[in-house]
């Protein structure tokens, strides 16, 4: 059975129609959400996907009638339950937020205020708007604590944000947005920072809680796979635009427009697998740790065959990261060796020559902080050209140029700073920097998990065909199946910094599993609607048995 | 160990070790300064003879690592031995009891002065940051500004002439003496006050508008918004918590500044303030007290600025409450 | 003489008495035949000119250090001098407002075997301020008190012609000096040397502050104030009007002449002269000015070149302009020097000739017989030495240009001036604050291998006149003795004198006193127990 | 793709300085512009001085205490000196020392702050230490004694700014090492930092090229309040008489020289009294100066308004 059938639909909560939204930057206003109509019942869940840009929170956050410093609604009207949000005073809209509408945002972490309790925050806005005393609001909390799964619900409370997990903190949050029992939640990506095994549990969690009180919610998300199992209608958004709109099965069956379409398929991209045993590089029994105490790498051992690619997954905290900084001789590694075409490699960064540097590069997860901001593509690019191969001047210009050319960027870009580019295009930038040395390997360190689908699945396209010119093995380090699938040769599964399975990806993603495999594969999200409901179950059967 | 009481431990460490270095710091540029005690003292009036008497009586012969062990042990001991000032023989004046009624009035004005000045700025910062961009926070802006641009001098001249001879509300001359009733001070440190709390007031409100502001663009600020929190509330309760650290390490400093940076008041008021006494001792060489002077200075400065640690420790959960 | 004016006489009296009001006075007066204005000047002179008792005195001073001490042999300066010695103590004898000495704690002196000898007889019914009587013995006690081998005090070297000290009974005490010295009572009047109780072991009790002087102290917070109540069985009469006398250290003279105009002094010693006439503006104010013996010099070492010769020396003396920086620098409060150190108001000074005063043509005409077209010389300077003394020198720097000098002004650091600068450097700025004698101020600064002689003038001619002059008895030579000796440092010294400055202090016009003295500021240091408030 | 290559277009040539000059001013608030007017016209006083002023810094032109006229704009100072003319110059002087002083400072602070930040260890253990004892010290009177010592020093007697550069610059340099370090903390752990490691990039490299750009903007705004502190600093000095030499024109020493004038009646314009014009002089300075710093500081805050 799916989850909308279940649920009992009310009369219209919220009505957005013809929706513009303007943004400000350096001074000009430009539309962000040019015309949008949203029309929610009450216990209906509204599903909003699309890319960063297509200005799904811009409406989320709209729909409690609050715009972002710089930003401002400029036209159509907002009716949340007979009031008019865009001409209510700020009293009237404080009375309604976190009494009647509340907002969970995407990182809890950053959203609970480090300075109170869980339970302060949680009960706040009950008692400020006077639905509850202080006393039957923290009674509240703690049920609803307990109610969302959270470990120890009555004690938990007295916690600092910091001192609990992202999981937990997420559903305190949630608890926080039902402490008054709103009509309507807007849920902002409220999982995205979280890793897929703790993601499960979350949605489950915010899934239950708003059918139990049958709650109207916008869930604004990019991924899919977790929108398919919230929503109960979906609307698809591309640049302040809605593309198309539909009840979920409906949307997933058969999407209507291209551009929904190209979304669907992303999930489709998947490279042939080859194998080969032309080691270039491996990483033999090695120990790591930071300043002695815990190892985080535990004897280690990893192969990457030349030309091709090698993805490392594990969750946060697997040490995958770590593995690469071992491999580059950042962390030099307590115990073991990393042989490189067959010769061990200087333990230590700085006792390697510049030619074996060269050879190595690394791409990081986040072009944000790889790339400096304060240098032009030019000098980005062309500095490794120059400091490996001494190219200068004009000719190194050309060599930049063609490289641009390379990661299909226009060469107008040359003298543009980071800041000026997409996410994308400075993912690019880096991958171009890396080949700028011809190096043998490439580590790529989660470089496309802060990207939306579309732009990973060129990133990932990009990658291969380069791989296919140069010949480059990639170690592939990523917590996000579906990349993993698309872009792999053979699978190494890390988890608490040891190596749970290695081996040829069909192999690895295919039963039988070691358990861990199982539990993370399981948990990545599927774009059947059911996914979670079976999965709960079939987790639950499990628990019986055991 | 409580992490609290660690980081304290470690500090005062730190500090004693620092204090030290400080020492031999004044210490030798003492020993470089040129003409001596004796010179001084007597003027026009130094002959070989006098000078050599006198140096002998203040043991200046000795070599002056020696003196400076002396002095040091003495100093672990409580005892900062004796001002230059009493030699003759049978009075010797105490360094401390040199001291101890100028770091009477020192202390009395910067307390004062921190009353009034600390809670002002806070206020007056809170409001700009709460009113950001308002006419008020234009003018305050303004004002502060121009109160940092003002030479000291400049501003304390202007306050007297205007408090003092013009509407004579208060006293030009602030001299207290140790007989003065507590009343009587409070009156004759007013102006002194008055023109501290101006300087730092510009000082300590900006750092906490910005503090503030800073947090404001945080999303629990923007969260707090959305729970239906208003404005000033959301302030107070949700980023004054979290600005109290760079706040008090600013006040700190202020506050440190009120104990050493106000030779230039207590010239133009006539305080008889530690500054001046240091300022005199640096010239008339009179080591003993400026090496005291120095090492209290130091002390301050190192005992706020840790306390200004320990309010950012005790207000930030997470080195409080770890995991 | 008429009646009316009798009337007046008797009204002058009534008024001085205070006996009379200004109306009734001013009717009277306008009878007599006398203006209005006049009449108003009269009664107001009248009504000063009787001291009365009683108020707090509070007199603000631009010195005092945290290091001052109770030590008089240790008083560097005004602070401790007028609080210290004018206002608590006493010395053998005193200067008066005419520069003469007279008695004090002796009542009176005697030279014997040509001013060899001095038997000075301490006064009757002079009394320390714990009311024990002062006896030859405390006098004995507090002169040795500078003469010990150990002793720090500026003294020393005045006494150090001083062969031996006795008591001679109770009342008298007998100096032996190693040769005659005419002046020996002004020099034991210096404020050095106040008389104070002998302890049980001979020496005396200097830290206790028990004196003999016209108040008794009550505080003495060095750097800050010091605080006197009046004594009331002082042995003077007609002397210590005040009840309380408060000394401020005030050594910003902004804040000095805002605590005057805020009337919260009484009196301020050496005040701004950029703000006089403002002060003077002031009704409530009344700005003196006393040409004292303090001159302000430039002084040149002869040894060293180019300043060995006469004729260099000439023509700097020449390159001055006296008059121009006595207007612009301080304003025109000051008399300019003749290149003679002795006061005009000191016994036996003369006007040597010719007057030095800026004369380019002269000045080159000297150097033309020095051998030069043009001279260059470093002049150090700092207002250390004297304020303004930096001002002068750049003024100066231009005067000199036209007599073909280059001046060159090295500004030297203020602190330890007097170690590092003066008596060490060849040209420098400097200050005297006189002598109340032509012998004291010529041995001190001229007399050969003296220890501040910092011009290095060894005259043989000069000194053989000092010494003659000393024990010479007989007036009229002594005059001839000391004219000529004025003459050779006037035309052969090193010692260019830029000006006799004036003490220039501001007082409320509520304050009564009789002639100002002028060997010291404030009235010779003794304000405290001269003046007194009208009102 | 090397020199060889057979296409031989060319890349268009780098975006030159002024371009992006041009770029940034053309976004600059009216505050900011008029700061950065105030600081330029300051600058040409300080540059062209002498062919500025009517007189010279220390003529003697007239009488004591002229009142404002025709011919001396801002009438005399206290030996006859045309203030106008003590002012421009006093622009040179001060403006100059409080910035060779200010430089100085962020040379020496500036370096040593990021040195320490990348290499850790003992070395920034050391440095610290030594920079909190000296932080413990106060500026004034640390300054007052150091004058003193070496004062004596006879080139220091013929140069004194030398010293007041050197003393001031040195202490200054105490708190700029502070800020420094602690900026270049943030930065140092950047993965662009990382990267250019792994490169195999030398240390001069990593300081100028990857660490130095991105903490210059909070460096520069501090440079800003630095230089304002210095110079008020140095007129404190001159104001306890150590500062500055006469009779070079120095805001500080010229307000201190009258400072007993501000008690009365004007002296100069009916409306302005004189010790007031340097006053005024530092105070406009420093205002433009915090201008254009709040406007930097605002440029570089980095709180892009997200949508």
């Amino acid at each position: 059975m799916s989850t909308d059938n279940k649920r009992v639909k009310g009369e219209t909560v919220l009505e957005i129609r013809d929706l513009k939204i303007e943004g400000n930057s350096d001074g000009v206003w430009h539309p962000i959400v040019k015309g949008v109509d949203v029309t929610l019942k009450r216990g209906e869940v509204l599903g909003l996907i699309g890319e960063s840009g297509a200005g799904k929170s811009t409406i989320g956050l709209a729909a409690m009638g609050f715009a972002r410093p710089g930003c401002r609604i400029v036209g159509g009207t907002i009716m949340f339950d007979g009031i008019d949000l865009r001409k209510a005073s700020e009293a009237q809209k404080r009375d309604l937020w976190g009494s009647r509408i509340a907002y969970v945002a995407q990182s809890a972490a950053a959203a609970f205020n480090p300075a109170h309790t869980l339970i302060d925050q949680t009960v706040e806005t009950a008692v400020r708007h006077g639905i509850m005393t202080r006393e039957q609001a923290e009674a509240d909390a703690r049920d609803l604590y307990k109610r969302l799964q959270l470990p120890k619900p009555d004690t938990i409370g007295d916690r600092f944000p910091h001192q609990v997990s992202g999981g937990q903190l997420q559903r305190a949050m949630t608890a926080m947005a039902m402490a008054c029992r709103p009509d309507l939640i807007i849920f902002d990506e409220p999982t995205t920072a979280l890793d897929v095994t703790t993601q499960v549990e979350v949605l489950a969690a915010m899934r239950d809680i708003v059918e139990q009180f049958n709650t109207a919610a916008i869930y604004i998300t990019h991924d899919l796979a977790v929108v398919a199992q919230m929503a109960d209608r979906i609307m698809v958004l591309l640049r302040g635009k809605e593309v198309e709109q539909a009840p979920t099965r409906q949307m997933l069956k058969q999407p209507t427009q291209d551009y929904t379409k190209t979304l669907w398929a992303v999930r489709k991209l998947a490279k042939e697998e080859s194998i080969s045993d032309d080691i270039a590089l491996r990483v033999h029994n090695v120990d790591a740790s930071y300043g002695g105490m815990v190892k985080v790498l535990d004897n280690v051992t990893v192969q990457l065959p030349r030309g091709r690619t090698v993805a490392v997954v594990g969750e946060s905290g697997s040490g995958k990261s770590t593995l690469a900084r071992a491999i580059t001789g950042l962390l030099p590694p307590m115990k073991g060796e990393v042989y490189f075409n067959g010769k061990p490699l200087p333990k230590a960064l700085k006792d390697r020559d510049k030619d074996t540097l060269r050879r190595i590069q690394m791409i990081y997860q986040s072009a944000d902080t790889s790339l400096n901001p304060r240098q032009t593509i030019r000098d980005l690019i062309g500095r490794p050209i120059e400091f490996y191969h001494g190219i200068k001047g004009a000719a190194c210009d050309r060599a930049v140029a063609e490289l641009l050319d390379a990661i299909e960027l226009n060469e107008s870009y040359i003298d543009r700073l980071p800041g000026e580019l997409s996410g994308g295009q400075k993912q690019r930038i880096s991958i171009a920097r890396a080949l700028a040395a011809k190096p043998e390997i490439i580590i790529c360190d989660e470089v496309t998990s802060a990207l939306d689908q579309i732009v990973q699945e060129e990133i990932l396209t990009l990658l291969m065909k380069l791989q296919k010119e140069t010949n480059v093995s990639y170690l592939f380090i990523t917590h996000d199946i579906a990349t993993v699938r698309a872009i792999s040769d053979e699978i190494v599964v890390m988890h608490q910094g040891k190596v749970v399975q290695q081996g040829p990806k069909t192999k690895v993603l295919n039963p039988p599993y070691p358990a861990y495999t199982e539990l993370l594969l399981s948990s990545v999200p599927e774009m059947d609607p059911d996914w979670l409901t079976n999965l709960l179950a079939k987790r639950a059967k499990g628990k019986v048995k055991a | 160990m409580h992490p609290v009481l660690r980081t304290v431990l470690q500090r005062l460490g730190l500090g004693v070790l620092t204090l030290i270095v400080v020492s031999v710091v004044i210490f030798s540029s003492l020993e470089l300064l040129p003409g001596g005690y004796a010179e001084n003292i007597l003027g026009q009036g130094a002959t070989p003879e006098t000078v050599a008497n006198f140096k002998k009586e203040l043991g200046l012969d000795r070599p002056a690592y020696v003196r400076y062990f002396e002095w040091i042990g003495g100093v672990a001991q409580g005892d900062f031995g004796a001002s230059y000032s009493g030699v003759g023989g049978t009075n010797k004046r105490e360094v401390a009891h040199v001291i101890a009624p100028r770091l009477y009035n020192t202390f009395f004005l910067a307390i004062l002065t921190a009353i009034i000045a600390v809670p002002l700025s806070l206020f007056l910062g809170v409001m700009a940051a709460l009113y950001r961009n308002s006419w008020y926070d234009r003018i305050v802006n303004a004002v502060t500004l121009t109160t940092i641009a003002a030479p000291e001098f400049l501003i304390a001249y202007l306050l007297m002439l205007l408090f003092a001879l013009k509407w004579k509300w208060f006293p030009s001359l602030s001299t207290v003496g140790e007989t003065t009733p507590f009343f009587e001070h409070l009156y004759r440190a007013a102006l002194p006050a008055i023109t501290l709390t101006l300087v730092i007031v510009a000082h300590m409100m900006r750092m906490t508008r910005a503090a503030l502001i800073n947090l404001l663009a945080s999303p629990y600020m923007e969260m707090a918004k959305l729970k239906g929190v208003p404005a000033r509330e959301a302030i107070v309760k949700h980023a004054l918590p979290n600005a109290w650290a760079p706040i008090a390490t600013v006040v700190a400093f202020n506050l440190a500044y009120l104990v050493v940076g106000v030779v230039i008041v207590e010239v133009v008021y006539v305080y008889p303030g530690i500054g001046q006494l240091m300022v005199d001792s640096v010239s008339s060489r009179d080591m003993p007290v400026v090496q005291a002077c120095a090492l209290i200075f130091a002390a301050t400065y190192i005992l706020l600025n840790l306390s200004a640690d320990v309010v950012s420790i005790i207000t930030n959960p997470r080195l409080l409450h770890p995991k | 003489m008429n009646d009316t004016q009798d009337k007046l006489q008797a009204a002058l009296t009534a008024a001085a008495r205070g006996r009379i009001t200004r109306r009734e006075f001013t009717q009277l007066a306008l009878a007599s035949g006398v203006t209005l204005a006049t009449a108003n000047t009269m009664f107001a002179g009248a009504a000063r000119a009787e001291p009365k008792k009683g108020g707090t005195f509070k007199i603000g001073v631009g010195h005092g250090a945290t290091t001052d001490s109770m030590d008089p042999g240790l008083y560097p300066d005004q602070f401790t001098g007028t609080a210290l010695w004018g206002t608590l103590a006493n010395s053998l004898t005193e200067i008066d407002a005419d520069g003469n000495v007279v008695g004090d704690i002796a009542e009176s002196y005697e030279p014997s075997d040509g001013a060899k000898k001095w038997a000075f007889k301490v006064r009757k019914g002079a009394t320390f301020h714990n009311g024990k009587p002062v006896t030859a013995e405390d006098v004995v006690a507090s002169i040795l008190h500078h003469t010990k081998e150990d002793s720090k005090s500026a003294a020393k070297s005045l006494l150090k012609d001083m062969t031996s000290i006795k008591a001679d009974g109770a009342e008298t005490v007998i100096f032996e000096l190693s040769g005659g010295n005419a002046d020996f009572p002004y020099t034991v009047s210096d404020y050095h040397m106040p008389i104070m109780p002998k302890n049980e072991d001979g020496s005396v009790d200097w830290q206790s502050g028990i004196r003999t002087g016209a108040y008794k102290l009550e505080k003495f917070e060095p750097g800050v104030s010091a605080t006197f109540t009046k004594n009331e069985n002082y042995y003077k009469t007609g002397k210590g009007w005040f009840d309380r006398v408060e000394f401020l250290s005030i050594k910003d003279v902004a804040a000095r002449t805002n605590a005057l105009i805020a009337g919260e002094i009484n009196y301020m010693d050496r005040c701004d002269l950029k703000t006089l006439d403002m002060l003077k503006s002031n009704p409530d104010i009344e700005v003196q000015e006393i040409t004292g013996y303090g001159h302000q010099v430039y002084v040149m070492d002869v040894r060293a070149k180019p300043f060995d010769d006469v004729n260099v020396r000439l023509a700097l003396k020449h390159s001055l302009n006296r008059e121009e920086i006595i207007e612009k620098v301080f304003l025109g409060h000051g008399q300019p020097g003749n290149d003679n150190p002795i006061a005009p108001t000191v016994k036996f000074a003369v006007e040597p000739q010719p007057k030095h005063t800026y004369d380019p043509e002269k000045a080159k005409a000297f150097l033309k017989k020095a051998g030069l077209d043009k001279l260059t010389v470093d002049l150090s300077v700092a207002d250390a030495a004297f304020a303004g003394a930096v001002d002068s020198a750049l003024l100066w720097k231009e005067n000199a240009k036209a007599c073909g000098i280059d001046l060159n002004v090295i500004r030297e650091p203020d602190d330890s001036y007097w170690d590092n600068v003066w008596l060490k450097k060849a040209f420098v700025a400097s200050y005297w604050s006189g002598r109340p004698t032509v012998d004291w101020m010529m041995t001190t600064a001229y007399a050969a291998g003296a220890a501040w002689n910092d011009t290095f003038w060894a005259n043989p001619r000069f000194n053989e006149l000092l010494v003659a002059a000393r024990s010479e008895t007989d007036e009229a030579k002594r005059a001839g003795m000391y004219a000529e000796m004025q003459q050779l440092l006037h035309d052969d010294g090193g010692l260019i004198n830029l000006m006799f400055n004036s003490y220039v202090e501001a007082h409320g016009k509520n304050l009564g006193h009789n002639k100002v003295a002028a060997n010291w500021q404030l009235d010779g240091m003794r304000i405290a127990e001269r003046w007194w408030f009208t009102s | 793709m090397t020199a060889q290559a057979p296409d031989i277009r060319s890349v268009r040539a780098r975006r030159t300085f002024w371009e992006n000059a041009k770029r940034t001013l053309a976004s600059a608030p009216f505050s900011a512009w008029f700061g950065m007017v105030i600081i330029l016209i300051y600058a040409i006083c300080a540059i062209f001085a002498p062919w500025i002023a009517p007189y010279g810094e220390a003529d003697v032109v007239g009488k004591a205490y002229l009142p404002a006229s025709a011919e001396f704009w801002l009438g005399t100072d206290q030996i006859g000196r045309d203030l106008f003319s003590r002012l421009i110059y006093g622009a040179r002087n001060t403006i100059g020392i409080a910035l060779i002083t200010t430089m100085l400072s962020f040379l020496v602070g500036g370096t040593l702050g990021v040195l320490t930040a990348l290499m850790r260890g003992w070395l920034d253990q050391g440095v610290s230490r030594i920079v909190d004892a000296f932080l413990a010290i106060p500026v004034l009177i640390f300054s007052l004694m150091l004058l003193a010592v070496f004062g004596k020093v006879q080139f220091f007697m013929e140069h004194r700014w030398v010293l007041l550069v050197i003393i001031l610059g040195l202490l200054d340099s105490t708190r700029v090492f502070r800020l420094a370090r602690a900026t270049a903390m943030n930065v140092v752990v950047m993965d662009y930092v990382e990267s250019a490691k792994l490169r195999g990039e030398n240390m001069r490299w990593i300081i100028f090229r990857e660490v130095l750009p991105n903490i210059l903007p909070p460096l520069i705004t501090e440079f800003g309040l630095r230089f304002c502190f210095v110079f008020l600093t140095i007129s404190a000095l001159s104001f306890l008489g150590v500062g500055m030499q006469p009779p070079t024109a120095d805001w500080g020493s010229m307000l201190a020289e009258n400072k007993t004038l501000i008690n009365f009646p004007a002296v100069g314009f009916p409306w302005i009294r004189k010790p007031f014009y340097p006053a005024i002089a530092i105070a406009l300075l420093t205002v433009a100066i915090n201008f254009v710093v709040d406007w930097v500081l605002h440029k570089t805050s980095g709180l892009r308004d997200e949508h």
